[in-house]
């Protein structure tokens, strides 16, 4: 178990691409930090250099009190889950799990004992003498994991280690990680693009794009108060609406004809400042017609998912989303009336995405 | 084209590499260059007296017709070689890509031939089409043909081209088997539904969908042509009659025999030489690109 | 010390020549021959050139006639036989063997240069049976070539209809033994005997007048072409071809296939040409030592040729085989033996060779690269057989390019 | 599908048998031949079905050899075929494959260079320059052994190209997993690679297999001793070329029994062959 | 524009494997029918039976008045959309959707102007020239559905055409089919594994097990009402909680100490009966401790998924989870309280997991 720490961690590319421009922060013996961004944004490249399969070009990256720039993978401590599983496919589940501590010389029985506990924890001791081609998608994944753990290191490394699975599975692995490594205590480093499982399992979400980081922090906190434009649409799902408008004065924006309070807008910026405006879909409530501060939305078609529903529409002659609970019943289209909370306006600079938060 | 995962070291890799690179040099540059330089020479069979003549025996090569001949020779004989084994083995690979009952045994027939060694495959068809003692010949002069490859280079011609097409069938049948059987089921069936009737399926999906695994059989196939028929019109015909059948290789084979005309024949080898690395970087730049579907 | 032998011989011949290395080794302790099959007579040919080139020849190589003036020309790659068994210490009498034979091999002086081993000759094939039933006399058959061709226009209406006669090894029957037998060279110089700087003259004379009858008649198939080689000879053991010219050497074969009676004659003649028949000439193939291996290695060489030379050996080796016996006494043992009257066709060749003593056209050739001009001529012939050609502009250009190769050939062997 | 197969598969059976007709009718002849008597043969009467000799003739090339007891049986010449077959196979597999694995999976100066010295030697057959090769066996004293019929005809690319394609389809987190793992480039090699190239490895050896079993003119020109003697060189020194008697039946026995080797390889390498070409081809 | 029937449509393969076991349905023309269920329920199968890719062992399919069993794909007036698109990677996009057309002979023209319409509608028209291997999965997925609208079939087919793609387009391409359908009025069958785009595509929802029919219906309905414990499981995420119980009156569970009204329960059965309880997630509310109802809930962990949050820990001893929106401020752990609304507590027989409802 250790801290990890990454110091103006930069990658430059043979070809010259720079695919990490500078990226420090740190991850407390224990926890857990999920990367998330856009495809290409460089999660897996930082990644990587922490696994230290690529180079680092510059800045330094420790494990525990060791800088590890000039440390082989093989020891540095680490596992690995990559997003294809990269199981060896011409060997058994044991065999794969048994693998590393092979080479590690570990002996017999302490092999046999580890990859049996490991198998226990993750239930796939029936399927130790199968090989992967005849496993199902989960328990590929299952296996990938039981690679890792077997090993016992002081760092779990994950690479999109659910992209591959579907819906139904992708929870419930989830689930399964974020148990196994409060129970194993160990450090995770957490790669994906879904922004679920960065929400549901970090302690310390990073958000990144382009090679830079957008926002750290918890997740809460960056749900609830996004840095950027960028983090915010990133950031739930339906993504956030986004709505030109202009500043009407302080913490008032306006949309189009409508006006709107925003407690969290700075309040020193000029009166017709144009702005964007982002407006949650889960934030927006159902007035009754005509009452102080509703807006008028005009509801085009609804999709049904079960526990909630998806109002697609134009607010103010924009497209537009809404999410309300099943038991809201609302007319199959036509024009409703809603309201936001004050303190779910999010106000965002229409030039540079920042957010116009108050400091 | 190239990994992005890979080791470092200068010294493993020179190791690995050493034992082809020194049997390459070995057994292949240390001979080719010695050809190279064999056909600057004119020499006596045993090598006893030898005069450096520059490019002469290029030059007299090049003032023969016979040579000439030999390179139309090719021409046709390669042709018809390579579009009859193409389109046979092509025919009989899509035949049994078909889920047949019994696909395997008729799989396994096809290609027993394969196996066959091009020395004897001659002379099995030598026997078969010998114009009195064949009994293929004599069904075909029963059929009023006369036939007679010993005369008729028309005729000797078709002989070796048959005997070189059977050989080569069961290879690229295998290749084609091969190449068929990668191809999704679904873009076939997508085929199916887009309303294709199966002869039109054949041509505009499966066919250019095979054409990498064509494209390779087409250059091992003229390969094959130029270098491993050696053996079947040797025996087939000794490139007679009349040299209808003599193609670049044999003459290779024909003009050095003896020891006659050493520096002719290198001088040939050189030429044949230069033309298969063409054509190797040819299919090597294919190949790269093939990897795109 | 042993003594590498490399051969061109299969089938039956093949187990001669193991039989014979077998029965050397055993009749002495100090060398052991051992024996070789290194492909055709081309393939040995080459095999043999290689590994002279890498400095590893045989001791002994077997080279059919065509390679003689190649061999010849290697002046420092070939032993003479001659030298070969004098500075051995081996009793050598060159007058002992059948000049007709040894004579191919030998300089115009006479010095012997290879050892004749295989040794054959052109004759007539005719099958009896055919004969009575096309009323020809089986017993008395045509002796000149208008005879000939008027039995295979009978032969043929008899039923014949694919093939009245035919010849094997082409070229050599129709142009090597044919200007021997009507005492015509084939080029200037001897036949090449007097050096390298010879020309062809085969588009004239004998060859033109043979050359335009046979492609008449392959017209109707009174005469067929049966390919460059010996390949076609079983168009005569199957009864197709009734009258079949080439090597002695067929005999084995036929004894063993010909369902029917058969029996061999002399070739024919033209006879309205002066001289005809003047003598045949040989074929076959020789055995060349190497020049360079160690004086104790030729020892050996020059002990087997003796042991070849057996008086005994060679009775045995004509009588079975069917090949030529080299020596006058093992010639004159078997005819005395009253071995001919059984078998006359084996006689048949010896005769055609000893007819008349040789002439500078009848004493062989000597041609270099032989082996390609050999090829040249077949096309040529068969350039004209199937009507691409007039026969005379066939063997002017077989002329010409012949030549051509023969210059190559100077240039490179001359020096 | 819902298609009328039936026309289809028949036109499909029929073209399969013609097929299997033309191409194993020589087959076919050659057992043919090999169940008669020479005299059968050579007058041009061999009838389409099987004769009364073929257990004479098969026992005469198997145990007595053709004419007489000198000949060396079949079985030696069958073992130094094999022999030879086998190390042709084998060496182009582990020099190539570990060429390849050098060429894809490191990174030095000159990769691309060695690799293409290797690859221009890919469709070069040795008959081209086999005067200067012997040369070169003979300076290296290797005529007459084994290494000489097999070295030199191992100098090529074709598997060099094969496992350097295959290769190319292996995951790159492969060897990063292994990395991980503690593996080194010997023990990915040993553990990873040799077992997923098993199937390409089959391909190969197929191909040389029958490629080395089928050599005639390089054996012929290296070996001297009877006792080096492959099976194709006895077969041609069975098809007599100048005066004297070829035994057809028993030449085309040898030539069944010749073929019987390969093909066996062929049938039992069949499906990891095929499987090896589909997932390299493509 | 069709009408498709199934009738006691039965699929044995070659192997002996009874992939189908006797279904029966119907959709409307122009109604959007689902089927889903585990992989390997035969959906695929049923699709293509339906295609004509498959014959149909026993049973029959109409399309429109017409009985297609002997009738080959190409003459059954469908269009299919594969799961991997099986788009022709030697043509290009405008080739790949113009095939179809030109093996029907449609004039030249005509083809020009139906290929343009659907690229449009589509928004592919700067992709024409392109090959497939240039595209992204996206825009692969659109050529996929051109290829299928430019030929105005009756009826469309789809295998899981969004399984191949990310999470976040997979619910933007979802929509689009959805509107799309909408607008052509194409009679739809929709193959998928994925219960979200089960719930919001269809018209006619077909719940598949084992070569089964499970149930038919409104999506809605088979939210509310699942027939069964497979059903009740299967549709919605987090997936329903199912705790063993005993019948304790009519209407009335037992669930370990704590008491629960089931409206919908059947009257009928004895007291002591053992029975299966399923409380879905979004249903549970948060109580105050000892509120009338309410139950006891050990909060173990929770998971914040930015709108809402999931509870998870133990309901009377046995793993449950909880959603709740994230304004519900809970104990980072430890003892909550809940209740159900009776109308939402589903009670299943605990052997053959049938729904134990009113009649
Ligand atoms: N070996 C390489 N050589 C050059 N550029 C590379 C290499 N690997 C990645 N890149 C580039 O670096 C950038 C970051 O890549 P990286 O794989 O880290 O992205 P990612 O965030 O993991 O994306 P994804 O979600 O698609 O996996 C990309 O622009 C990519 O094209
Ligand atoms: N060609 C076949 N031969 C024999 N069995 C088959 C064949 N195709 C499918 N099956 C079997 O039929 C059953 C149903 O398969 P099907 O492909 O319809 O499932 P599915 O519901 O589409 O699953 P998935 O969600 O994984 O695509 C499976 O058990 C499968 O193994
Ligand atoms: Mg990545
Ligand atoms: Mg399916």
């Amino acid at each position: 178990m250790a801290q990890v720490t990454l110091t103006h961690v930069k990658k430059v590319y043979a070809g010259g691409v720079e695919a990490v421009k500078g990226v420090s922060f740190d991850i407390p013996d224990g926890g857990f930090c999920v990367l998330v961004g856009p495809s290409g944004c460089g999660k897996s490249t930082l990644l990587r250099m922490v696994a230290g399969l690529e180079t680092i070009s510059a800045g330094e990256v420790s494990i525990g009190e060791r800088v590890v720039n000039a440390i082989g993978p093989a020891d540095r401590d680490i596992a690995m889950v990559f997003q294809n599983y990269a199981l060896y496919p011409h060997m058994s589940v044991y065999d794969n799990m048994a693998y590393g501590l092979r080479n590690r010389g570990t002996p017999k029985d302490e092999i046999d004992r580890r990859v049996k506990e490991a198998a226990r924890i993750l239930a796939i001791e029936g399927l130790l003498e199968r090989r992967p081609k005849q496993l199902s998608g989960g328990q590929r994944q299952r296996v990938a994991m039981g690679r890792a753990i077997v090993r016992k290191p002081q760092v779990f490394l994950f690479d999109e280690p659910l992209s591959n699975l579907d819906a139904k599975l992708r929870v419930q692995m989830r689930v399964e990680i974020k148990k196994l490594q409060r129970a194993l205590g160990v450090t995770a480093i957490y790669v994906t693009h879904d922004q679920v499982e960065a929400m549901t399992l970090s302690d310390k979400l990073v958000v990144m794009n382009g090679g830079q980081v957008e926002q750290i922090g918890l997740p809460a906190d960056v749900y609830k108060k996004p840095a950027s434009k960028f983090v915010a649409t990133f950031i739930g799902s339906p993504p956030m609406n986004i709505l030109p408008g202009t500043i009407d004065g302080p913490g008032i924006v306006a949309l189009g004809d409508a006006i709107l309070e925003a407690r969290d807008l700075r309040q020193d910026l000029p009166a017709q400042t144009a702005v964007e405006v982002g407006l949650r879909p889960e934030d927006v409530e159902i007035a009754s017609e005509g009452e102080a501060g509703s807006l008028p939305f005009d509801v085009e078609f609804i999709e049904e998912l079960g526990a909630t529903q998806l109002f697609h529409g134009q607010l103010a002659g924009l497209p537009f989303v809404m999410q309300a609970a099943t038991d809201v019943v609302a007319a199959q289209a036509g024009r409703i009336w809603i309201t936001i909370d004050p303190d779910r306006v999010h106000v965002f600079d229409s030039k540079t995405g920042a957010r116009l938060g108050r400091v | 084209m190239q990994k992005n995962a890979y080791f470092s070291g200068l010294t493993v890799p020179a190791l690995l590499l050493l034992p082809q690179l020194a049997i390459t040099l070995v057994f292949f540059y240390w001979p080719a260059s010695q050809a190279v330089w064999q056909s600057f020479l004119l020499q006596d069979a045993f090598g006893i007296s030898t005069d450096f003549v520059w490019f002469e025996n290029y030059v007299t090569l090049f003032s023969k017709p016979g040579y000439y001949k030999a390179f139309v020779n090719t021409a046709i004989f390669s042709t018809f070689v390579c579009i009859l084994s193409l389109s046979i083995a092509l025919l009989f690979a899509v035949m049994a890509d078909r889920q047949l009952r019994g696909a395997e045994v008729f799989t396994t027939l096809l290609i027993w031939p394969y196996a066959v060694a091009p020395a004897i495959a001659g002379v099995l068809w030598l026997f078969m089409f010998d114009p009195s003692l064949g009994m293929l010949a004599r069904g075909l002069q029963s059929l009023g043909i006369a036939w007679n490859p010993r005369l008729d280079g028309n005729h000797a011609m078709a002989l070796v081209i048959l005997a070189a097409t059977w050989k080569q069938i069961s290879y690229n049948f295998l290749f084609f088997l091969a190449g068929l059987q990668s191809i999704p089921k679904s873009v076939i069936e997508a085929a199916v539904i887009d309303g294709a009737r199966p002869m039109r399926r054949f041509w505009t999906i499966v066919f250019p969908l095979l054409s990498p695994t064509t494209f390779f059989l087409l250059v091992v196939n003229i390969v094959y042509v130029f270098f491993d028929t050696f053996g079947i019109i040797d025996t087939v015909t000794g490139g007679g009659p009349s040299g209808a059948t003599e193609t670049l290789v044999y003459k290779v084979y024909s003009d050095g025999k003896g020891g006659s005309d050493l520096g002719g024949s290198a001088a040939q080898s050189v030429i044949l030489l230069i033309m298969v690395i063409a054509m190797t970087a040819v299919q090597f730049k294919f190949i790269e690109r093939k990897v795109s579907y | 010390t042993e003594i590498q032998w490399w051969h061109a011989m299969t089938g039956v011949n093949n187990d001669v020549i193991v039989r014979l290395a077998e029965e050397f080794n055993a009749s002495q302790k100090d060398f052991k021959v051992v024996p070789a099959y290194k492909g055709s007579y081309a393939d040995t040919l080459n095999a043999g050139i290689a590994a002279f080139r890498a400095g590893n020849a045989p001791h002994i190589m077997q080279v059919f006639e065509v390679g003689t003036a190649t061999m010849m020309s290697a002046k420092g790659a070939i032993k003479p036989v001659q030298d070969l068994m004098k500075e051995a210490g081996e009793t050598f009498d060159p007058k002992s063997y059948l000049p007709a034979i040894t004579g191919y091999y030998s300089t115009t002086k006479g010095d012997m240069l290879s050892f004749p081993f295989n040794s054959s000759s052109a004759v007539m094939w005719y099958n009896k049976d055919a004969f009575k039933k096309a009323g020809l006399n089986a017993d008395a058959p045509p002796k000149t070539w208008p005879e000939v061709f008027e039995a295979a226009k009978k032969l043929k209406a008899a039923g014949h209809d694919k093939c009245g006669f035919s010849n094997g090894w082409v070229t050599w029957v129709n142009i090597e033994q044919l200007g021997a037998w009507h005492n015509e060279p084939v080029g200037t110089k001897s036949n090449g005997f007097d050096g390298f700087d010879t020309e062809f003259v085969i588009n004239k004379g004998v060859f033109l007048k043979h050359l335009t009858n046979l492609v008449e008649m392959q017209k109707d198939k009174t005469y067929d072409y049966s390919g460059r080689t010996n390949t076609g000879e079983g168009r005569f053991t199957s009864g197709e071809c009734p009258i079949f010219l080439t090597s002695s050497a067929f005999f084995g074969n036929v004894r063993a296939n010909a369902k029917f009676e058969w029996a061999n004659a002399p070739m024919p003649y033209y006879p309205d040409i002066q001289g005809a028949p003047q003598n045949s000439i040989i074929g076959g193939a020789s055995l060349w030592v190497m020049g360079g291996k160690k004086a104790d290695e030729y020892k050996g060489v020059a002990k087997f040729f003796t042991f070849l030379s057996d008086v005994d050996r060679q009775v045995k080796l004509h009588t079975e085989s069917g090949y030529l016996p080299i020596t006058k006494a093992a010639y004159e043992k078997v005819k005395a033996s009253g071995f001919y009257k059984d078998k006359p066709f084996l006689e048949t060749p010896l005769l055609s060779l000893n007819n008349k003593a040789p002439t500078d056209n009848s004493r062989g050739v000597r041609f270099g690269s032989l082996v390609q001009i050999r090829d040249i001529w077949a096309e040529e012939f068969e350039a004209a057989l199937n009507g691409q050609k007039t026969p005379k502009a066939a063997l002017d250009a077989a002329t010409e390019r012949g030549n051509q190769t023969l210059r190559q050939f100077e240039r490179t062997a001359a020096r | 599908m819902v298609e009328d197969r039936r026309l289809g598969d028949a036109i499909a059976y029929v073209i399969l048998s013609i097929g299997v007709l033309i191409v194993a009718f020589p087959v076919w002849l050659t057992f043919v031949a090999s169940s008669w008597d020479n005299p059968t043969i050579i007058n041009g009467q061999l009838p389409l079905y099987p004769g009364p000799y073929l257990f004479d003739n098969y026992y005469r090339i198997l145990f007595v050899g053709t004419s007489g007891s000198t000949r060396e049986p079949v079985a030696s010449m069958m073992l130094n075929s094999f022999v030879m077959a086998l190390a042709i196979a084998l060496g182009k597999i582990v020099i190539s494959v570990l060429s390849a694995y050098a060429v894809v999976y490191y990174r030095f100066p000159f990769r691309m260079t060695a690799f293409w010295i290797i690859f221009v030697t890919l469709m070069l057959p040795v008959e081209v320059r086999i005067f200067p090769t012997f040369k070169v066996v003979s300076d290296l004293n290797m005529l007459d052994t084994y290494q000489g019929l097999a070295v030199p005809l191992i100098a090529s690319a074709t598997g060099t190209l094969l496992f350097r394609q295959f290769f190319m389809t292996i995951p790159d987190e492969l060897l990063e997993a292994s990395r991980i793992d503690g593996a080194g480039p010997f023990r990915f090699f040993k553990d990873t690679v040799i077992p997923l190239s098993i199937t390409t490895i089959a391909a190969l050896f197929v191909i040389q297999f029958i490629y080395g079993w089928n050599q005639y003119l390089w054996p012929l020109l290296i070996t001297t001793k009877d006792s080096m003697q492959t099976i194709v060189i006895g077969i041609r020194k069975m098809i007599v070329t100048s005066d004297a008697l070829t035994e057809w039946p028993l030449a085309m026995a040898t030539a069944m029994l010749a073929m019987l080797p390969p093909v066996f390889v062929v049938i039992v390498m069949q499906r990891l062959f095929v499987k090896g070409l589909v997932e390299t081809e493509k």
